[in-house]
């Protein structure tokens, strides 16, 4: 019992980082319909500037408000440079999907190169709260504070992602946009401007990401980003392009998953297991868990 | 709406199938010739070329670094079969080509098989292989379709990671039993042997890649490019011919496996890794989709940077600048995706669309241009 | 030569094609017409296989093609024409007919002859394209057409697959008063010829009316008449839902 | 030109000697490269007593970064064999190792491979050798934690794929040959929740705990294992990483035992000495020492052997010397480097952390059994 | 004669090279339709293109279009449309994945109130299949779509590319009434092949003809010479019913 409890929110809190990382990416290829390769780059660029902050950032430290002003300069570090990719590079190749494909392609490998050879190859410590390294007693199994945290963040990142396209009208600009760009303008619309919204708030979903990613994980690397990309691709397929609450059943059904057949499993199957998930999936719903495109 | 994405293989008609009308028309068909009879004399050349080969063009060194550019020049043109023509999206061939790799690799190392067996079979394997995946993968279009066959790789990651049976030597790969090889493809004084057979491998893609994009199937796969709905209201079966696109370039990628594992000498888990598949796509828009030469210049340039750029990274040159430019600039994946980058702004279309970026250049040189009132 | 028993398409509660009717004799010219959105694009997405009926059967020649894909039934003699055009835009207008023209002689699945040596189709293609006076624009990237050109080029890839049913869909919406005539010349030639049947949505009432043997009027997807113009025209019901108080 | 020319190392006797580099200096294993570069080139200048000649003749290095990547390391070796080296050294990672070490039997050059660790090198071929230690050097420094095996209940916990593999199979034969009995918990190397693992360790109740672990996810995974209460119930052992690594183990460090290669401050030889004034930041760190023994053996090769290939390699078969960690024998019947190994302490907290040997193993004790010469 | 609201002069666009205007010049009169004649591939629709600014990417645009005193050419789009410039699109371009709702939603104009009530008391069906994808609406109902979105606002010209195309005779009355009311507070800029519509509607007429202006003038002149007519559009005006019916198009006449 012990054991299912804790694979369960261990697994939980697994799901809320593929979650976390899948978010901003669905938003962005959903809505944008951009495959983001650099979704990576921002994840690193939030888990960096997080790291710096606490640092080197006047008021900011590892532990209570100084850490959250570390996360707030992480996640505004990554919305400036998405909504800087996004002017410099997306937007002028607005209509050419595959060449805005390659750009992100391109700057993921040039951005994590940067990194590394900013602060190098290797793992550094994470500073974070000292609770998230502790544990809390839930029926008998020791979870993980940083799980928690995650389920937590993850919970409040999906419910603002769905107010910002219930209640504004960006969701629907944007997805029109998609379809006919020329289409939008000619109602009046500056889609211009929704774009770089998108992209900023994909830019703070994956800082976001990233800085707890970092608390996770306990360290960061340039790397890390784009060793969780692939997973969140795997969510956000599975869960619908661009559907945000089908990232959300997705990214469980994939954290669990993989946790359960982990433990009962021979190794590697839970990786495995994920992709037949995945395989299966789009061959018998080749839109994905919620099947509406780019919804709420 | 999600299916622009796939759409967006930019509309280029197959060169195969629109009439050339320049004055070199007559001479045209036999440039690809030349080129070829000059790549295969390259090795008799002893030439240096400073800052761009590190020996002379005949040195094993430089041979080695043109036969891998060669066979992903070939890979490349086989995957815009693909891509390019037929507006597949398959984010999955590094599956076909490691299993040409592996393949090789596991017949004449494990088994001990012959090196001609374990081609044939190889390829006939690979050419299967992409046969049933594909008869698997076809049931779904678009980005799902993009998103199955990077699960079937995946797989194939996998797999060859976990090392089953020690069959595949895990993360630290399979270096080749090259003892029951010919000799003609042992040893660096043989280096000539594999540029050759990889120059081979690519006159052969090239060849086929042209003569089935000009064929009456290649008619067919440009038009699923644009409208597969209406392919179906004509009267041909669209997965079928889909189906035909895919088992080929999944045999012609096995087949690059083959010479590449030669090559190299082994196999590793970079080959199986989805980074390989999106360089492929990387390759391709580099050079130019569904053009003729554009997919293998992309790939040979591709690949030549890859190999280069750790060279540039740490010369002289680059250890002589101010740090804050030298440290990202000794950092070869920061130059490549930095030159993907500029690329894409500055040859849209790929390489091959360069001649006609350039037209309205050359027109503008020749005809004085009438004053705009803008 | 085509007909539809009891064909019905719902979605949900809705039945967009509703019991529908109809025989097609061999040579006959059968105009649809009816109110927008009265289901008669539906009623060709069923009869070419892009849609599954929920109900009914289609017979061909007398043999029931219900369950067959849409390129089984094409190559059975059925062609049709799409309302909003779809050609294949990276091509060019010669290169989309030829590619018609070569599904409907066969020889699609040669990887290893040249396309462009095979003079035969290309020959007719060329006809196809003089028959809707596109000849000059054969060079021209189908998708840069202008939108009356792009009508053109759907009846010519329709007249390359030489079909023995034609289903045309809305087929002179768009195109320039000047060039009516010689449209509508060659759709009557269509009939004329071997007995070809056709079946045309318009909502050109003239030309339909110049054309046609017989209307069908559809309504809510149901079929309301199938009669001789003169009655159908007569009809109080097509007066008053389609036609209105004419300009 | 002919296509089959190469250039032929010149045998006059001041020309220099050429010697081939090929490692990481971009890619994942960048800082390892480093290292083995700083150790290198002190090595050189050790061996050669500040000349960085042997005799009249000068050593020429010529550095190739691999970037981890097999194909480039081939390429490279291939392009340096044909320049007319006869030596080449470096791999950092396994896999270029494992490619590198047949191009060099193939062209009858000397390869000495660096930091790499996979016991498959060790008896590959006669002319590869090694500068560093193998798995197997490891689990026998991990043996020596848990005193009279027998009886004794021993679980591994390692990634999925050769790494692993090598490493499970030798505590199988070190550990589990002197009686005791070894399960595995194996994970796939993406792993990034580590749970279910935990718990499953946990529930096998061993008396020894082996990690064998690399890569960025390390600090979750000792995390995890540290939070379900693994490090506290039994004796964890796992090899020390580089410095660098140190502050990620956390709360963790102090809890594990761990068994080392080297870190600084191992070993007070005449060599560490001069390898730590020789090295920028004066600090010795992991893979120094490969880099410093590589420097020596090439000296040692070009001493004895001048431009012969096989006289080189009979100079070093066998061959005993005074390296970084303490004296090492190139064992002749499979090349491997009988070398000390360590167990070591981690105190401290924050970003802080220092390494104290508890004990050494001389070489004979890590020895790894002899394997058959295979070409 | 008022000033005109719009003047055209000298407009040429080139596109991938190809020379589609070429110096094109006419002005639309403050009140009324204003009807752009011509056939298949003359430019009708690339002049209302550049009017709005949507000359495509690969495409250059000269000359002015002067609104108001101010040029047009060269302002984005979405500032022209907001500045009262209504456009619907010849191939009605609307979004697919949408719904109808949606749809209209998305075509409101901040600052004004949007008129429901007048689009839903012309086209009925938008306000019954307001949940439904735009995409399968039928082809006249999207049209209705297109043309509904742009009633939702006060304009100050409307820009209308064959609005009567794909629709039913009976829809295409009313859609002719409905630019009739309209034109009466905004001038319209139309292009039209029903020559019908164009009769009921038009005040003035300009004929283009390879990429440049061969007739301007009232619209009544234009239709009223049998000549005229004939040589600039090809066809007779004669005929009083609907669409053009030249001799020999009727199989039996009736
Ligand atoms: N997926 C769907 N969901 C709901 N209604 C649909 C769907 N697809 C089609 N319809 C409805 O079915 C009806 C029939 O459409 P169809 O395109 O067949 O009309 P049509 O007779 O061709 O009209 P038009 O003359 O305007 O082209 C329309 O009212 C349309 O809105
Ligand atoms: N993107 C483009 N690239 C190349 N040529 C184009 C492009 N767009 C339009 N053209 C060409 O410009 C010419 C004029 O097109 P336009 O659409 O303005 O004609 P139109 O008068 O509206 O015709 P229709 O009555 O058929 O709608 C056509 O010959 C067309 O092929
Ligand atoms: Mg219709
Ligand atoms: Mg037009």
């Amino acid at each position: 019992m012990g054991t299912v409890i804790l694979l369960t929110l261990t697994g939980l809190g697994l799901a809320a980082l593929y979650f976390l990382v899948a978010s901003g990416l669905s938003l962005v290829f959903g809505l944008a319909d951009v495959l983001n390769f650099a979704h990576g780059l921002f994840l690193g660029v939030g888990a960096y500037a997080t790291w710096w902050a606490s640092g080197n950032l006047p008021g900011a430290g590892p532990d209570g408000l100084g850490f959250l002003l570390a996360v707030a300069f992480g996640v505004a570090a990554g919305v400036l440079v998405a909504v800087l990719v996004e002017l410099v590079l997306i937007r002028p190749l607005y209509s050419r999907t595959i060449e805005q494909v390659l750009v992100t392609v391109g700057l993921s490998l040039a951005g994590v190169a940067l990194l590394q050879a900013t602060w190098g190859a290797d793992a550094r410590p994470f500073p974070r709260p000292h609770w998230t390294r502790q544990v809390t007693g839930i029926l008998g199994a020791n979870v993980p504070n940083a799980g928690l945290l995650l389920i937590v963040a993850a919970a409040v990142v999906l419910a603002a992602l769905l107010a910002f396209l219930r209640w504004t009208r960006y969701g629907l600009v944007i997805r029109a946009g998609v379809e006919n760009r020329e289409m939008v303008t000619a109602l009046g619309i500056d889609v211009r401007k929704a774009f770089t919204l998108v992209f900023a708030i994909g830019g703070a979903a994956a800082a976001l990401a990233g800085a707890l990613g970092g608390v996770y994980f306990g360290t960061v690397s340039p790397g890390q980003g784009g060793s969780l990309l692939i997973f969140a691709f795997i969510v956000v397929v599975i869960g619908g392009m661009g559907s945000v609450v089908g990232s959300a059943y997705a990214a469980v059904a994939v954290g669990l998953l993989q946790q359960f057949v982990n433990y009962y499993g021979p190794s590697g199957l839970g990786d495995v297991c994920v992709v037949a998930l995945l395989a299966v999936v789009l061959l018998l719903r080749p839109q994905g868990f919620a099947g509406k495109v780019a919804t709420a | 709406m999600t299916g622009s994405m796939v759409e967006a293989p930019p509309a280029h008609v197959p060169d195969e199938l629109t009439p050339g009308r320049s004055r070199w028309h007559g001479l045209r068909p036999y440039l690809p010739l030349v080129a070829l009879a000059v790549a295969a004399v390259v090795p008799y050349s002893t030439v240096a070329l400073p800052g761009i080969f590190e020996g002379p063009l005949n040195s094993p060194g430089t041979l080695q670094l043109l036969a891998v550019c060669l066979v992903f020049g070939g890979l490349a043109a086989g995957y815009d079969l693909l891509f390019g023509r037929t507006g597949m999206l398959s984010f999955g061939h590094a599956l076909y080509f490691a299993a040409g790799v592996y393949g090789t690799d596991i017949l004449v190392t494990r088994a001990g098989l012959p090196l001609w067996q374990a081609a044939l079979l190889t390829i006939t394997g690979g050419t299967v292989l992409a046969a049933l995946l594909g008869a698997v993968a076809l049931r779904t279009v678009g980005i799902a379709f993009a998103m199955v066959t990077l699960a079937f790789a995946q797989v194939g990651a996998i797999l060859v990671a976990r090392d089953f049976g020690g069959l595949t030597g895990g993360e630290e790969g399979l270096p080749l039993d090259v003892s029951g090889l010919p000799a003609a493809l042992v040893g660096v004084t043989n280096t000539v042997n594999l540029y050759w057979l990889a120059l081979a491998y690519l006159a052969v893609v090239v060849f086929v890649v042209h003569r089935v994009s000009g064929s009456p199937t290649g008619r067919v796969l440009a038009g699923l490019r644009d409208d597969e709905r209406r392919i179906g209201v004509l009267g041909l079966d669209p997965y079928r011919f889909k189906l035909v696109a895919f088992t080929l370039a999944g045999g012609l990628a096995a087949a690059a496996g083959v010479v590449y594992c030669l090559i190299v000498g082994g196999a590793s888990p970079h080959v199986t890794s989805s980074e390989l598949t999106l360089s492929l796509l990387v390759m391709v828009v580099l050079g130019g989709p569904g053009t003729r030469w554009g997919p293998v210049l992309g790939g040979i340039l591709y690949m030549y940077l890859d190999h280069r750029l750790t060279a540039f990274g740490s010369s002289d040159t680059v250890d002589a600048l101010p740090e804050f430019l030298s440290r990202p600039l000794s950092q070869p994946l920061f130059v490549l995706g930095t030159v993907f980058i500029l690329a894409v702004y500055f040859f849209p279309g790929g390489l091959a669309g360069l001649k006609t970026r350039l037209t309205p250049l050359t027109r503008a040189l020749r005809t004085p241009r009438r004053p705009s009132k803008r | 030569m085509l007909a539809t028993r009891g064909l019905t398409w719902r979605i949900g509660e809705v039945a967009i094609v509703d019991d529908v009717a109809f025989d097609l004799a061999p040579g006959e010219f059968l105009g649809v017409i009816g109110p927008n959105g009265a289901g008669k694009t539906s009623l060709f997405n069923l009869i070419t296989g892009l849609r599954r009926p929920t109900d009914g059967r289609i017979l061909l020649d007398s043999e029931d093609i219900t369950a067959l894909p849409p390129h089984r039934r094409a190559r059975l003699g059925l062609g049709r024409t799409f309302q909003a055009s779809s050609v294949f835009g990276s091509l060019t207008v010669r290169e989309n007919v030829r590619l018609a023209v070569q599904a409907h002689r066969g020889g699609s699945m040669k990887l290893w002859r040249r396309a462009a040596a095979d003079r035969e189709v290309a020959a007719a293609a060329d006809a196809a394209l003089d028959r809707v006076g596109l000849h000059h624009r054969g060079t021209a990237l189908a998708g840069t057409l202008a939108h009356g050109e792009k009508r053109k080029l759907e009846i010519a890839l329709l007249l390359a697959g030489e079909p023995r049913v034609m289903l045309l869909d809305e087929p002179m919406a768009g195109v320039s008063a000047e060039d009516v005539p010689e449209l509508v010349a060659v759709i009557r030639s269509l009939t004329g010829d071997n007995g070809r049947s056709v079946l045309m949505v318009e909502h050109h009432m003239d030309v339909i009316l110049g054309l046609a043997d017989r209307i069908a009027v559809m309504h809510h997807g149901a079929l309301l008449a199938c009669d001789t113009p003169d009655t159908v025209m007569a009809n109080a019901t097509v007066q008053e839902a389609y036609l209105g108080e004419q300009l | 030109g002919s296509p089959q020319e190469t250039a032929s190392g010149g045998g006059d006797s001041t020309a220099p000697v050429k010697v081939g580099l090929v490692y990481s200096q971009s890619g994942p294993l960048a800082s390892y490269g480093k290292q083995y570069i700083e150790g290198f080139r002190a090595g050189l200048d050790y061996a050669t007593k500040g000349t960085g000649k042997v005799g009249d003749r000068k050593i020429e290095l010529t550095e190739v970064d691999d970037a981890g990547d097999p194909a480039k390391a081939v390429s490279a070796a291939k392009d340096l064999i044909g320049k007319g080296t006869k030596i080449l050294a470096g791999s950092t990672a396994s896999g270029v190792a494992l490619q590198v070490a047949p191009i060099a039997a193939q062209n009858k050059v000397l390869f000495i491979s660096g930091p790499a660790a996979t016991d498959a090198i060790t008896g590959a071929n006669k002319y590869t050798f090694r500068s560093g230690r193998q798995s197997y050097q490891d689990v026998v420094t991990a043996k020596s934690f848990i005193g009279d095996p027998t009886g004794k209940k021993v679980v591994v916990f390692a990634q999925d794929g050769a790494f692993g593999d090598a490493n499970e199979a030798a505590v199988k034969a070190v550990i589990g040959g002197a009686g005791a009995t070894v399960s595995s918990v194996r994970a796939p190397a993406s792993a990034t929740e580590f749970t279910p693992f935990a718990s499953q360790i946990k529930a096998a109740k061993p008396d020894l705990l082996f990690v064998a672990w690399a890569g960025t996810t390390a600090p979750a995974m000792w995390q995890t294992l540290d939070q379900q209460g693994v490090l506290s119930a039994t004796t964890v052992v796992t090899g020390l990483d580089i410095r660098a690594s140190w502050p990620t183990f956390g709360a963790a460090g102090s809890k594990i035992s761990f068994l080392s290669h080297y870190f600084d401050g191992a070993s007070d030889t005449e060599a560490a000495k001069a390898a730590k004034a020789k090295i920028p930041g004066g600090t010795l760190d992991l893979f120094h020492p490969d880099g410093f023994a590589a420097a020596q053996m090439v000296v040692r090769a070009v001493t004895e052997g001048g431009d012969d290939v096989d006289k080189m390699i009979k100079a070093l078969e066998g061959w005993s010397f005074d390296g970084v960690k303490g004296p090492m024998t190139v064992r002749a019947d499979d090349h491997a480097l009988i070398q000390p190994m360590f167990q070591a302490k981690l105190t401290g907290s924050g970003t802080d952390f220092t390494a104290t040997a508890e004990k050494s193993l001389t070489g004979d004790e890590a020895a790894p059994p002899v394997t058959q010469m295979k070409g | 004669m008022t000033a005109p609201v719009l003047s055209v002069e000298d407009l040429s666009v080139r596109i991938a090279g190809l020379h589609i205007l070429q110096g094109v010049s006419f002005t639309v009169a403050p009140t009324g339709v204003t009807v752009l004649l011509g056939r298949n591939g003359v430019g009708k629709t690339t002049t209302l293109r550049a009017i709005v600014g949507l000359t495509p990417r690969n495409g250059e645009a000269s000359g002015s279009i002067r609104m108001d005193g101010g040029d047009l050419l060269g302002r984005p789009t979405h500032r022209l449309v907001r500045a009262g410039l209504g456009y619907v699109p010849e191939d009605r371009d609307v979004f697919a994945g949408l719904t109808v709702a949606e749809n209209l939603r998305l075509a409101e104009r901040r600052g004004t109130t949007p008129a429901y009530d007048k689009v839903f008391a012309l086209f009925p069906e938008l306000d019954r299949r307001g949940r439904q994808r735009a995409g399968s609406l039928s082809g006249g109902q999207q049209q209705m779509l297109a043309i509904g979105r742009v009633l939702l606002n006060d304009n100050r010209l409307l820009l209308v590319d064959e609005p009567t195309k794909g629709l039913a005779p009976k829809v295409v009355t009313e859609v002719a009434e409905v630019l009739e009311r309209v034109a009466e507070s905004v001038p319209v800029l139309l292009v039209e092949q029903n020559l019908a519509v164009v009769r009921r509607l038009a005040r003035d007429a300009v004929v283009l003809a390879a990429g440049r202006v061969a007739w301007a003038g009232a619209a009544a002149e234009l239709l009223a010479e049998a000549e005229l007519t004939r040589s600039l559009l090809g066809v007779g005006s004669g005929d009083h019913h609907g669409t053009p019916t030249p001799a020999g198009v009727r199989k039996d006449e009736s």
